[in-house]
């Protein structure tokens, strides 16, 4: 499987955010996407996930489901959490997992490798932050899809869940996924290609 | 005559105070088993908590051992 | 299939959970109703004659009330962003949220009706006629409803442009609704002729709304 | 034990424990001893035997009242000293009045269908007990909006304070303009009452009292239990890591 872009232009509000961006990501690999602040890494991770119109260039996905689009394709894992307090751990994910077509017996193991099985009853509300994050990040595992879009995943994370999250996508590029990811600092996955933002392309 | 006429408005008022006074018995006695057996859980889950404290740490080293 | 069924699940339990507005709109009809005859008097052979307007008007007021959180609170906390990559086609995703809105919201009013009926002195075929022009009418204020709830996603005063832009469209849904049971009332028109029209501008908001919400979700995302 | 003792949530609840069984049999044996007398009471000579249905309309009419009072008193314990043994009182209190508020309705709109041949009519009586359900109403979904308890406290107690304050000026109105429109309004105990029949209804009006206080008593235990509950969950979050 290989996804690649060419020629990539985003415009938002009248203003051109980037212009000229290409990348070509294979399976098994990790394209971290890195800038300053504002220099369109969200913008491009939510044109890959199709959340924003292309303005100009194209994305192509090789080896893929010829039935599917990349975006049906891929897990968005954006700033916001998508969860509702109202409802529990358990039913958060288990929602998710069953609007995203994933079965229903991965959800207690992906609810143990978040490291978040001891609190699958209680309501999604008095979750910490990087709680939250945490279970945002369960639902890519519960659901497989090959191609992951990770807008700053490491945030509100505390070391050890850095680590953990680090050893989840390691797994994810074993079994021939690929990851793109939008960082400040590092990933923790050594070989990563990197695509900065910002500068003369 | 009339006696006849009013008797269903008396046995419905005594009847709806029956269903509302009796709704309000069985929802607080139901809430309060509710709330026993979720205190008793809760009670039970942070004994075992207690116990697998170390175990939890596990997947992390696992991790660590791997990168 | 199943996608659409475990959204569907999921707006209803937050609907009813505590925090969800579900229980809002039929105590809103309620407030609305009792408040009429305090501003036109206590005349009782009135309140009969307008009855169903009165009831008509409080019931779309209460429908539209918590329409302004149906995509909105989705947006804000990233929830649409999932919806908008589902597989399921995004019309019957905003489809399914009409319905789960409809049902912790239309269907309590549809129940409450008739009891509140009584503060108005309707009689039994009164009433009975007001609960079916609801059970026909209400599902067109919530689908109508869902464009301008679609519209407004990403606004601040999102709640009171939703009113201004889609009060409007519901005019044919009010006017159909009240006539029918209007008719059943007091004549002189059949009832079938408007209910039938009611039926057939609910069937229609049916197919139109969720595109349209779609539609409007999908430029909004632009 | 002092009264002060009682503010300290698990002696409270011992006390609780304690208290219910033995308030709910009295409640009971007072109910059945009421409900007796009530049943053998003679009949009104205007009304007839409709005037049976009194014995539950004034009672539960009374109780509406009482529990807005307690709910106000326990309003001021929120706001003046934020003891959580008064949001829970507060708290425990609005539904069960809603209920009795319900009741007073729903036994007058039964008891002015032989007299009215309606069951509602707007009369001054009725009209401000169901604008005092809805405030009822009000409270218990301000309660269950706000997720965390101190907050929804303090703002039901600020609501419950305005609406001890507005409920005579709301009655007041409701008055005025029902005398203003007049021929609808209906007195629904207009006939003076009998020592044969306000007896009975004294003892049914203590025995409703009691229940208020055995069903609020149970009600609170339930409330600090949820809040242990939902403590713990809380702890069980933040330590889980």
């Amino acid at each position: 499987m290989r996804l690649s872009a060419a020629n990539l232009a985003c415009v938002r509000g009248g203003r051109d955010v980037f212009t000229g961006i290409s990348f070509s990501v294979a399976s098994g690999e990790t394209l971290a996407i890195t800038g300053r602040n504002g220099v369109g890494k969200s913008s491009l991770l939510r044109i890959v996930a199709g959340l924003i119109r292309i303005t100009a260039g194209e994305i192509a996905l090789e080896g893929g489901d010829p039935e599917l689009t990349i975006a049906e394709q891929a897990h968005y894992l954006g700033h916001q959490d998508a969860l509702k307090p109202a409802l529990s751990v358990g039913e958060n994910l288990r929602f998710w997992t069953g609007f995203l077509g994933g079965k229903a017996t991965e959800i207690t193991a992906a609810l143990e490798a978040a490291g978040l099985h001891a609190l699958a009853d209680l309501p999604a509300g008095y979750l910490s932050a990087g709680q939250r994050r945490r279970l945002s990040i369960a639902r890519l595992l519960a659901v497989r899809r090959p191609i992951w879009l990770l807008d700053e995943p490491m945030s509100t994370l505390d070391a050890a869940a850095q680590e953990r999250l680090t050893g989840l996508m390691h797994t994810h590029l074993a079994q021939g996924g690929l990851i793109l990811s939008a960082t400040h600092g590092t990933l923790g996955i050594g070989a990563a290609q990197e695509l900065r933002l910002g500068e003369a392309a | 005559m009339e006696t006849i006429n009013h008797l269903p408005f008396i046995v419905g008022s005594y009847a709806a105070a029956l269903i509302i006074v009796g709704g309000l018995v069985a929802w607080i006695a139901l809430d309060f088993r509710a709330q026993r057996r979720a205190l008793a859980d809760l009670e039970l889950r942070g004994q075992t908590r207690r116990s697998a404290g170390p175990r939890q740490q596990r997947p992390m080293e696992e991790v660590k051992e791997k990168a | 299939m199943s996608a659409l069924a475990a959204l569907l699940v999921r707006d209803i339990r937050i609907g009813v959970r505590v925090g969800g507005g579900a229980l809002m709109g039929v105590l809103f009809f309620l407030v609305v109703v009792t408040l009429v005859p305090f501003a036109v008097g206590p005349d009782l052979a009135l309140l009969k004659r307008i009855g169903p307007a009165i009831l008509w008007l409080a019931a779309l007021l209460a429908s539209l009330l918590a329409l302004d959180r149906l995509f909105a609170a989705d947006h804000e906390d990233g929830s649409l962003d999932l919806l908008l990559m589902s597989r399921a086609p995004l019309e019957l995703v905003v489809a399914a949220k009409g319905l789960a809105h409809w049902l912790t919201t239309g269907l309590p009013l549809i129940v409450a009706a008739p009891l509140i009926g009584l503060l108005l002195n309707l009689d039994p075929p009164a009433e009975a006629a007001l609960v079916l022009t609801f059970l026909a009418g209400t599902p067109a204020l919530t689908f109508i409803g869902l464009i301008g709830a679609a519209i407004s996603v990403a606004l601040r005063r999102g709640g009171l442009l939703l009113a201004v832009l889609v009060l409007p469209l519901t005019v044919p849904v009010l006017i159909f609704g009240v006539a029918a049971a209007n008719a059943a009332i007091s004549g002189p028109m059949p009832f079938g002729t408007p209910f039938t029209i009611l039926c057939a501008l609910t069937l229609a908001s049916l197919v139109i709304g969720p595109f349209a919400a779609a539609a409007a979700l999908r430029q909004e995302m632009e | 034990m002092a009264l002060t003792d009682l503010a300290n949530p698990s002696r409270f609840l011992s006390f609780a424990n304690r208290a219910i069984p033995w308030l709910g049999g009295f409640t009971v044996i007072v109910l059945a001893f009421g409900l007796n007398q009530a049943m053998s009471a003679p009949n009104d000579y205007q009304q007839g035997d409709t005037v049976k249905i009194m014995y539950l309309h004034v009672p539960s009419a009374w109780l509406s009242m009482l529990a807005w009072a307690v709910m106000s008193v326990a309003a001021l314990g929120t706001l003046v000293w934020r003891h959580p043994l008064a949001d829970v009182a507060a708290k425990a209190a609005a539904p069960i009045g809603a209920a009795f508020a319900l009741l007073c309705l729903i036994t007058g709109s039964l008891w002015g269908r032989p007299e009215w041949g309606t069951y509602w009519v707007w009369d001054a009586r009725l009209t401000s007990e169901l604008v005092l359900f809805l405030l009822y109403l009000g409270v218990i979904a301000l309660w269950r909006t706000v997720e965390d308890p101190a907050r929804a406290a303090r703002a039901a107690a600020i609501l419950t304070l305005v609406g001890a304050i507005d409920l005579p000026i709301i009655k007041f109105s409701v008055v005025w303009w029902n005398t203003l429109h007049q021929g609808s309004s209906f007195g629904l105990t207009g006939s003076t009452i009998y020592p044969t029949m306000l007896i009975p209804l004294l003892i049914m009006a203590v025995a409703f009292t009691l229940l208020f206080a055995t069903l609020h008593l149970a009600a609170m235990r339930n409330e600090i239990l949820r809040r242990r509950v939902r403590t713990q969950r809380l702890m069980q979050a933040s330590t889980a890591n």
